[in-house]
């Protein structure tokens, strides 16, 4: 534990390394300095974990960053039972796709950077994790924001990995907005950004309302959900899900670390963090399950329908980590926390073998195009086979776990919108093993669909991105077996181990229902779950004729669905378009040119007029001359005379 | 004299600063102008030397008091009370020590870009780091006008000589513009030293207790030359017009220390000389800069134009500092002072990138560009810094500026935090927007085969890029430096009794 | 006695046709004449101050105008004569090389 | 009666002058080299510039008074004097007019203006200012075969001999209400016998004051000063721009101050107008000028309008503002005009604006010169036209006209706008022919008196300022 | 007292002023110049009436006798011919009539407030005494040498200024 420093130091150094001497000096190499960072980091961390696990924790600060006034913040650092998870799940995705990355990115020009970036990334997380007050936390939320931009635009020479870098960065901005105000509120009212005391005080000014921009509300509500803005960016969430899909355009280990398995669930984490604040207000919890099932139930329709690899697991992902914050929407932070957890290993699995397939495929991602890949890469298709089964909550694996303890906690927890998120997460868990599979035997399955050329080059990947897929998929099966349910726990003598593990920090939701209506929930996802891959072997398996009928008899919804719901031509509508029209045609064709600079030149102008006009009085012929100086002498005159008369 | 501490450094620093430039100009002036080499190096030296100089400044200040440090007072102009009386606080050394080290970068970036009338341009640039580390030093009123002003004519032949194609018009009009504002503040200053028995002394005047119809007309006469200055809304359309057609060394004086000189006014002179009508006037001042925040931004997202929409970032920027400065609260003011810091190097930053670039393509149509990254790796990894900096992201000094002055201005009016907040959003928007045009996608023929920077054009970026780290992860370096002076001035604007700042009274006391 | 205001009527009479001359004359001779008359309107009001104040100031001073007078015209004339030289003409309203 | 040898003392200088003048113009007869004749004139100057120093007191009865207002002011004039005659004498040749007369008349010129700034009497102020202004009219013609300076001449003289006219009838009038023509002594009957308010008394002091504002050129009695300066040769534009002005001021402060001391309301009621139409229309005239002589015409017009306030003012800083304000200008004024007259050579006229273009190229030091005179005619620091003018405005700010000072530096911003034309056309432009500067040492060290006096006065007015105000405490 | 010098005053003023605008108004200068030598006569006679009768003299050797003649000289010079065929007056004429006239009527409006000054110690008595010319001359030489100096160099100055405009002279060099 003394040596915590070193988790996010080491990547740290590692990208400074990488960034100052990778051009000229590392080069191809560049990637060992990485690895041996992260690696060290997971070391760290693991020891670190054993620490927590025997019961200590820290909350140190390392040096005062900011100092005004009474505004005091630090760099500091918080090692506790959330972030000892957090830092396990950061570091182990991250090592493994770091070793991915060596083979995947082999011979790439920016082979450097690349790493650099990685290692940052990998550094800004974990600064994310281990902060011990929000404004450190906001720097790594900046931070992973940052690296993100960089990677998805890694390939910036095409306009699409640009833009989409832009997208990712810029709605990320629009939750921050709503964060940063969070963090101003929280600073007024608790005169502190430290985690500690401004939860040790969350309980005491539970009641307290507070006016903002004029209307008086419920200080904790309006917190929560502030905060919940920074999350809604960051993990994803209707209405700023749009940038996820379009991150897409960067290389896939940087889709499966920073889009799956570790970033974008730094919202999820935020909430948890958060927990003394969100348990304040019932108000927000609702509109935390409510977003997030809402959200996962329209990423999963979206996903049915489309035909990119990539995508898919993107919107899979978004629809997880709806399931997340649904999770902790009704109080079950534990359980949000422990799909994170589960999550971040299928989910980089299934990414990591979406960039195994790509490999393959040469970079192709339409699953129209592929089919019978199982037989050309055994590795990938079994890793990612069993990805899928745990993601459709396989019984047994780990997505089953985490996904059984959410619907069970919503469904007998004491959310008044429990029973509402647990149908819609029901549903979701039935179209997620449905599009899962669909993706599988799609690309798996069947006769190749690809050009001549492209079945000519499939292969196997490497050692070095098969090895990480082995590695995770241990994940993937036996991550959810720290939480197992007491339901089947107890019988064969197992406790809840993350629940009692995370217990201090995010509390224990208690379920108010029978051992029977837990086994019938169980039971319920699970069939789902089966319902969902059968459908899925029905339709794309055997009768593969279905779809097209489907599509055509159903063609409006499809193009909906097809089209994501027109969400990204809304904001473009609605915000992106009116706005550089304002500032075109109002701001700078209007109050710019036609009022401001109207009046600045024009005075000019007008002074020029009247000079012009005014010499004109200057004749040239004399007695023009004596007779304004005779016209002046008797106004004056007369004036005055009248004046003194 | 509990307001000022003697220079103990055994030499009179401060005039050493303002001077050595001079002498430089004095001796460039007597160079043959046909050795532009040996013209560029006494230049560079001078430049340098000066820098050095004021180095010591940074070391030996006291953080632990408000008062004025390294003073230096002589007689000038008997008759009139006028004193040549230098001096510095928390709020005014770290833009002396930017001064001089922009001077220093205004050389390098200029050493190949200027191609006719060599000495003069580098007169020019002495002669205005003279004028601008005394317009920061000087404590006695009429001296901080007469370098004021004086700024006014090296700038207007550094934009006007050595500009772009519309030079004479930007030229005319950066003069123009801000000879009016400072006109009318000479009326105002004038009937300050009336008022106050014919004294020009800042500390002095700072103390003073004026009546209140008194202070609203000053306010408004500062207002003119300060807010033109800055420039806030709506006084903004020089400085698009000055930054663009200014060369490459002149649009960085500008940005970097000539647009804070209006910001620092508000600091030195507005505020803690006249006390109420500042409070009385945060209204309007604040809601001015929120619509520099915003109007600045959203026209930056139509700009096709490099310098311009920098130039137009600027004010929206400036607009950040205005509405720390009047948040009046110690985060807001620190935030506002730091910020003015961070936008000089930052700013500073971006166009001597842009010099950069500009010298191999000679164009300032973003549609010009494109792939730039591809070509000039090293220049597009520097820029990107300038870049993020300029959006505030953290650990970059934008964002300490920022988050302190959104903070302090959340806390002085919600909305104006709000509102303004939204400013990092647009920000984000066309500062990457810019990014991408320029740096990424596919390479721009117009691009293809320039070299990357050298040694020279990077060691005139690199000091910024240090900054920009410096101040961001290890503020208190510079916020250390202004916690005193800041509370001090602070004190002096609230004491005086409480006032409500009611804006619908202030508004009418303005209809009238 | 005749009263001091008749002539300082008349004065004011002379000195206004002296006016009037010299803003309507195209002649600059005539124009210099009128200025002519204004002095002696001028001379006329001084002397009979001096009559009625019983001082003498007023009539040294005319003394000087006179003298003043005298040298006026010789120059008045001479710049006349050279102008007359290089331009053949006496009219005002032909003297406008330069105006704006 | 017994004739009694007057106190001559006070009116050595004068006297002095005069013999000398008269020295000069012998001396012309007998010698060829017109450069000789001019070194003279500058030798006249300092030897009367140094009886100068003893000069203090009053002299036949009080018509005469050396006082340090007018001690000052005679400063001014042999300042002008001396600058003038030293950019006079290449330029002379250039104009091959190259005649003994033009110092002697210059000399004269400068005699009547000293004679003006030390009348006690308005007898002795109208000759002096007859004596002034005859030798200018002649020096304005002085190009006879030019019909621009015929024309400036004719314009020139007669509508200063129907300013004279006005002059002489507001005297006389005064002279009729007081029974005097003393300054002090009417001073002393109006205060006496209530007289300020009388409409007759304020018609005199209104006549008396238009030939002054005629002198100064302030509108709506500016006319002719545009076409004089432009036709005459440009030395003496220079000349007339500084000397008859600054001889103005020093009549109406005095003469205003202390004659019609007691009518202040009255008569700043008039030259309140007078002086904001003068800074307005000088400087906006100017705008669109194009010949370089005529929009320093307008420009002197709007100078005039400045320096105007001080006597506003009224008060002894006023004058003394006004005192300096006329010795900056002199030194601004005469530098930018020495330019000017370099760039006069063979068939080139150089007065157009159009002939600075690129001058910084092709001469970069004239240009350089040039620039500064121009920053300091638009009162930017550190010259001394900012130190005047900042005098000026607060003299008249601590009198209360603060308004009227929001208007002069208003006009004064705007007067940037055409001075910063020069700058622009100079350093801005390319050159469109190569121009011939016709410099000699005389008029270089012309400039170098100039620039000293511009920047040191704009850096250490401390010692100007010190002696206008002492020569003012004994007004 | 009689009428007899308020009829004498009658004939002489209105004299003065009907000559006056006989001056003002012919077409031939040397019309003009006539008429205004019969003005100066008559107001040198008022000057007698004044008792200035060393004024009265001067008006009329210098004014009539030096500086009507140099007008006539120079008047003779010039085209007389054509001179008959121009119009006498300006386009403008009627503005300069009704500024001129307005001038009149404020000057003649202000005159009801006149208060004429102290009365001095030259009486008609002293000076019919010792005669105009004496007493002026004492006075002039005296409490007014400086001004008389000054007037001498006004009077050379006229005579260099003759000499450089008008006489004929190759440009130097």
């Amino acid at each position: 534990m003394e040596n915590y420093l070193l988790i996010p130091f080491l990547p740290f150094a590692a990208f400074l390394i990488n960034i100052l001497f990778g051009r000229a000096v590392l080069k191809e190499k560049a990637h060992w300095v990485s690895i041996l960072a992260v690696a060290g980091s997971w070391v760290v961390a693991v020891m670190t974990l054993r620490d927590v696990l025997a019961g200590k924790t820290l909350n140190e600060n390392v040096y005062t960053w900011i100092l005004a006034g009474d505004f005091k913040v630090s760099v500091g650092f918080l090692i506790d039972q959330l972030t000892a998870i957090m830092l396990i799940v950061v570091t182990t995705c991250s090592t493994l796709i770091h070793i991915y990355s060596v083979g995947y990115m082999h011979g790439d020009n920016g082979y450097y950077r690349f790493f650099s970036y990685l290692s940052l990334f990998t550094f800004c997380m974990l600064m994310l994790v281990m902060a011990n007050n929000f404004l450190q936390l906001y720097f790594g939320w900046e931070g992973v924001g940052l690296c993100s931009y960089f990677l998805i635009g890694y390939y910036f020479d095409k306009k699409s990995a640009s833009d989409a870098g832009k997208k990712a960065f810029i709605v990320n901005r629009f939750g921050d907005f709503g964060f940063g105000l969070g963090i101003f509120v929280i600073f007024l009212n608790f005169g502190t950004t430290y985690y500690a005391p401004v939860f040790a005080q969350a309980g005491s000014l539970a009641a307290k309302s507070y006016n903002f921009l004029g209307f008086d509300v419920h200080l904790m509500t309006l917190i929560s959900l502030l905060l919940f803005c920074g999350s809604i960016g960051k993990s994803a969430q209707m209405p700023l899900h749009v940038w996820l899909p379009d991150a897409m355009e960067g290389p896939t280990p940087v889709s499966a670390l920073i889009h799956a398995a570790t970033m974008v669930t730094a919202g999820v984490f935020l909430v948890a963090r958060c927990n003394p604040i969100f348990s304040q207000s019932e108000t927000a919890l609702v509109v935390v399950a409510l977003t997030g099932a809402i959200t996962s139930l329209f990423a999963a329709t979206i996903a049915l329908v489309q035909n990119d690899l990539k995508r898919i697991i993107a919107y899979s992902t978004v629809s997880q980590l709806g399931y997340m914050f649904l999770a902790c929407g009704v109080g079950a932070y534990t359980a949000g926390v422990f799909h994170l957890y589960t999550h971040a290993f299928f989910k980089a699995l299934l990414f990591l073998c979406a960039g195994s397939v790509m490999h393959a495929m040469g970079g192709e991602l339409d699953i129209q195009k592929m089919g019978g890949l199982r037989k050309y890469m055994p590795v990938t298709y079994v890793t990612m086979l069993i990805a899928s089964l745990s993601i459709a909550g396989f019984p047994g694996l780990a997505g089953f776990f985490s996904k059984d303890e959410i619907l069970w906690m919503a469904y007998s927890g004491s959310s008044p919108v429990g029973k509402i998120v647990w149908a819609s997460g029901t549903l979701v868990a039935f179209l997620t093993a449905f599009y899962s599979f669909r993706l599988i035997f799609l690309t798996f399955h069947g006769k190749f669909r690809g050009t001549h050329e492209q079945e000519h080059h499939l292969h196997e990947s490497p050692k070095a991105m098969t090895i990480p897929l082995m590695l995770l998929c241990v994940g993937a099966v036996a991550a959810g077996w720290v939480g197992i349910p007491a339901l089947i726990g107890e019988n064969i003598g197992i406790h809840n181990g993350i629940a009692e593990f995370m217990k201090p920090v995010l509390g224990h939701a208690e379920g108010h229902g029978t051992h029977g209506e837990e086994l019938i929930v169980m039971a319920v996802s699970v069939v789902v779950g089966f319902a969902g891959i059968g459908l899925a072997w029905f339709m794309y398996m055997l009768r593969p004729d279905i779809p097209g009928k489907l599509t055509a008899q159903f063609s409006g919804v499809h193009k909906v669905l097809y089209n994501k719901y027109y969400v990204d031509e809304l904001y473009s509508a609605v915000i992106i378009r009116p706005t550089i029209w304002t500032a075109k045609n109002i701001l700078i064709g209007v109050t710019d040119a036609k009022v401001i600079e109207a009046i600045v030149n024009g005075v000019p102008a007008a002074i020029g007029g009247v000079s012009r006009q005014l010499r004109k009085i200057q004749t040239g012929l004399m007695h023009h001359y004596a007779t304004i100086m005779a016209m002046g002498i008797f106004i004056i005159a007369a004036l005055m005379l009248m004046r003194s008369w | 004299m509990e307001q000022v501490m003697t220079n103990t450094m055994g030499f009179p620093i401060l005039s050493s600063l303002i001077f050595l430039p001079v002498i430089g100009a004095v001796v460039l002036l007597l160079l043959n102008r046909t050795n532009e080499n040996l013209i560029k190096w006494v230049a560079l030296l001078f430049s340098v030397g000066t820098f050095l100089v004021s180095l010591p400044l940074f070391s030996t200040f006291d953080k632990t008091t408000h008062a004025m440090q390294f003073v230096e007072r002589h007689a000038w102009i008997p008759s009139w009370n006028i004193n040549y009386y230098l001096g510095l606080d928390g709020i005014s050394i770290l833009f002396v020590l930017l001064s001089t080290l922009v001077a220093i970068l205004c050389v390098l970036i200029s050493w190949n870009s200027v191609k006719m009338k060599v000495k003069e341009f580098f007169i020019s640039i002495l002669i205005v780091e003279s004028a601008m580390i005394g317009v920061f030093c000087s404590l006695d009123f009429f001296l901080f006008y007469i370098f004021w002003e004086a700024m006014l004519i090296p700038m207007y032949l550094l934009i006007g000589v050595w500009g772009g194609p519309n030079r004479v018009y930007a030229a005319v009009k950066f003069f123009l513009y801000t000879l009016v504002g400072s006109v009318l503040m000479l009326v105002g200053i004038i009937t300050l030293y009336l008022y106050a028995g014919r004294t020009f002394d800042i500390l002095a005047l700072s103390k003073l207790i004026l009546p209140y119809d008194m202070q609203f007309w000053l306010f408004w006469a500062f207002f003119a030359a300060f807010a033109v200055k800055v420039p806030m809304f709506p006084v903004h359309t020089w400085l698009p017009d000055a930054h663009t057609e200014a060369p490459t060394a002149g649009s960085v004086i500008l940005a970097a220390i000539l647009i804070k000189m209006g910001a620092y006014g508000f600091l030195r002179f507005s505020l803690p000389m006249l006390p109420e009508a500042s409070r009385a006037m945060t209204p309007v001042m604040i809601g001015l800069s929120v619509i520099a925040i915003i109007y600045g931004g959203v026209i930056c997202l139509a700009q096709t134009d490099l310098k311009r929409l920098i130039a137009y970032s600027s004010v929206s920027h400036m607009g950040f500092v205005t509405l720390g400065i009047f948040a009046l609260n110690v985060q807001g003011m620190e935030g506002g002072i730091l910020q003015m810091l961070n936008h000089g190097i930052v700013t500073g930053g971006l166009f001597l990138g842009v010099g950069a670039i500009y010298d191999r393509t000679h164009t300032r149509q973003i549609a010009d560009y494109g792939g730039v990254a591809s070509v000039m790796p090293v220049y597009a990894s520097i820029f990107i810094v300038f870049t993020l900096a300029s959006i505030g992201l953290p650990a970059t000094n934008g964002f300490v500026g920022e988050f302190l002055i959104l903070l302090g201005g959340f806390k002085a009016s919600q909305w104006a935090g709000v509102l303004s907040a939204t400013g990092i959003i647009i920000g984000a928007g066309y500062m990457l927007w810019l990014y991408q045009r320029v740096f990424f996608m596919e390479t721009n023929q117009k691009v293809a085969g320039l070299s990357d920077i050298g040694a020279r054009e990077l060691a005139a970026l690199l000091p910024m890029v240090v900054l920009i780290f410096w101040i961001g992860v290890y503020p208190t370096a510079f916020l250390g430096f202004m916690h005193e002076s800041v509370r001090h001035l602070l004190e002096r604007v609230s004491d005086g009794g409480v006032h409500g700042v009611s804006v619908a009274h202030n508004v009418l006391e303005i209809l009238k | 006695m005749v009263p001091l205001n008749w002539y300082l009527l008349l004065s004011a009479a002379v000195f206004s046709i002296g006016v009037f001359g010299f803003l309507t004359r195209r002649n600059i001779i005539i124009m210099f004449m009128s200025i002519e008359l204004m002095l002696n309107a001028v001379n006329i009001s001084l002397v009979a101050f001096s009559h009625y104040l019983q001082d003498l100031r007023g009539q040294i001073l005319v003394f000087f105008i006179i003298t003043v007078a005298a040298a006026e015209a010789s120059i008045g004339l001479a710049i006349i004569i050279a102008l007359f030289r290089n331009k053949n003409t006496v009219h005002v309203d032909e003297m406008h090389e330069m105006k704006g | 009666m017994q004739l009694m040898m007057p106190n001559l003392q006070p009116v050595m200088p004068e006297i002095t002058m005069t013999v000398l003048a008269l020295l000069v113009l012998v001396a012309d007869l007998v010698i060829k080299r017109k450069e000789t004749i001019g070194l003279l004139s500058i030798i006249t100057a300092a030897i009367v510039a140094y009886f100068l120093t003893t000069a203090k007191g009053t002299a036949f009865n009080g018509m005469f008074l050396s006082d340090g207002y007018s001690i000052f002011f005679k400063l001014i004039f042999l300042m002008n004097l001396i600058l003038t005659v030293l950019i006079s004498v290449k330029y002379l040749s250039v104009e091959r007019v190259n005649f003994g007369e033009y110092y002697s008349l210059i000399l004269f010129s400068t005699l009547g203006m000293m004679v003006m700034a030390s009348a006690g009497d308005l007898i002795v102020l109208y000759l002096g200012l007859e004596l002034m202004a005859l030798s200018t009219y002649i020096l304005a013609g002085f190009l006879r075969y030019d019909m621009k300076s015929n024309e400036a001449a004719l314009k020139y003289f007669l509508l200063g001999a129907f300013a004279s006219a006005f002059l002489l009838y507001g005297t006389a009038l005064v002279y009729g209400m007081t029974g005097t023509t003393d300054l002090k002594e009417i001073a002393g009957y109006i205060a006496l016998n209530g007289l300020a308010q009388n409409p007759m008394l304020i018609l005199a002091m209104i006549f008396v004051a238009v030939a002054f504002s005629f002198k100064i050129a302030a509108v709506p009695f500016h006319m002719w000063a545009p076409d004089a300066y432009e036709g005459a040769p440009t030395s003496i534009t220079a000349y007339m721009s500084v000397g008859p002005k600054a001889a103005g001021f020093a009549v109406i402060g005095r003469v205003f101050l202390v004659a019609f001391g007691g009518m202040k309301v009255e008569w700043s009621a008039v030259l309140i107008p007078i002086a904001i139409l003068t800074m307005g229309l000088g400087n906006i005239v100017a705008i669109s000028q194009t010949n370089i002589k005529r929009m320093l015409a307008y420009s002197s017009i709007a100078h005039a309008g400045y320096a105007l306030l001080g006597i506003i003012a009224g008060t002894p800083d006023g004058l003394a503002s006004v005192m300096v304000y006329m010795l900056v200008y002199a030194f601004m004024n005469i530098g930018a005009f020495a330019v000017i007259i370099m760039l006069r050579s063979g068939d080139f006229k150089g007065d157009s604006l159009s002939d600075y273009e690129g001058l910084a190229k092709t001469h970069p030091l004239a240009a350089g010169l040039m620039l500064v005179f121009m920053f300091s005619l638009t009162g930017i620091p550190p010259t001394a036209g900012f130190m005047g003018k900042f005098y000026l405005f607060m003299s008249a700010i601590q009198a209360g006209y603060t308004w009227v000072v929001l208007i002069a530096v208003i006009f004064s911003a705007i007067s940037a706008y055409f001075y910063l034309r020069v700058v622009m056309l100079m350093y801005m432009k390319e050159p469109k022919e190569t121009v011939a500067l016709s410099s000699s040492p005389a008029i270089g060290l012309a400039l170098a008196v100039a620039l000293v006096g511009v920047l040191a006065i704009g850096v250490v007015p401390s010692f100007f300022v010190n002696f206008a105000k002492a020569a003012v405490a004994g007004f | 007292m009689s009428m007899l010098p308020q009829m004498f005053f009658g004939y002489f003023a209105s004299a003065i002023v009907v000559l006056s605008l006989l001056v003002i108004t012919r077409k031939n200068p040397v019309h003009s110049v006539m008429w205004m030598l019969l003005l100066f006569f008559h107001i040198a006679s008022m000057y007698l009436f004044l008792n200035a009768e060393f004024i009265a003299a001067i008006q009329v050797i210098v004014y009539a006798g030096a500086i009507l003649v140099l007008f006539l000289f120079v008047v003779l010079l010039l085209n007389l011919k054509e001179e008959l065929q121009a119009d006498r007056f300006i386009g403008t004429w009627p503005a300069g009539l009704l500024v001129s006239a307005a001038i009149f009527v404020s000057l003649a409006a202000a005159l009801q407030k006149f208060v004429p000054g102290p009365k001095g110690n030259f009486t008609i008595d002293l000076i019919q005494r010792v005669t105009h010319t004496k007493v002026l001359g004492q006075v002039l030489y005296t409490e007014y040498l400086f001004p008389f100096e000054i007037a001498s160099l006004v009077l050379l100055i006229a005579v260099i200024g003759a000499i450089v405009l008008a006489k004929k002279r190759m440009r130097s060099h």
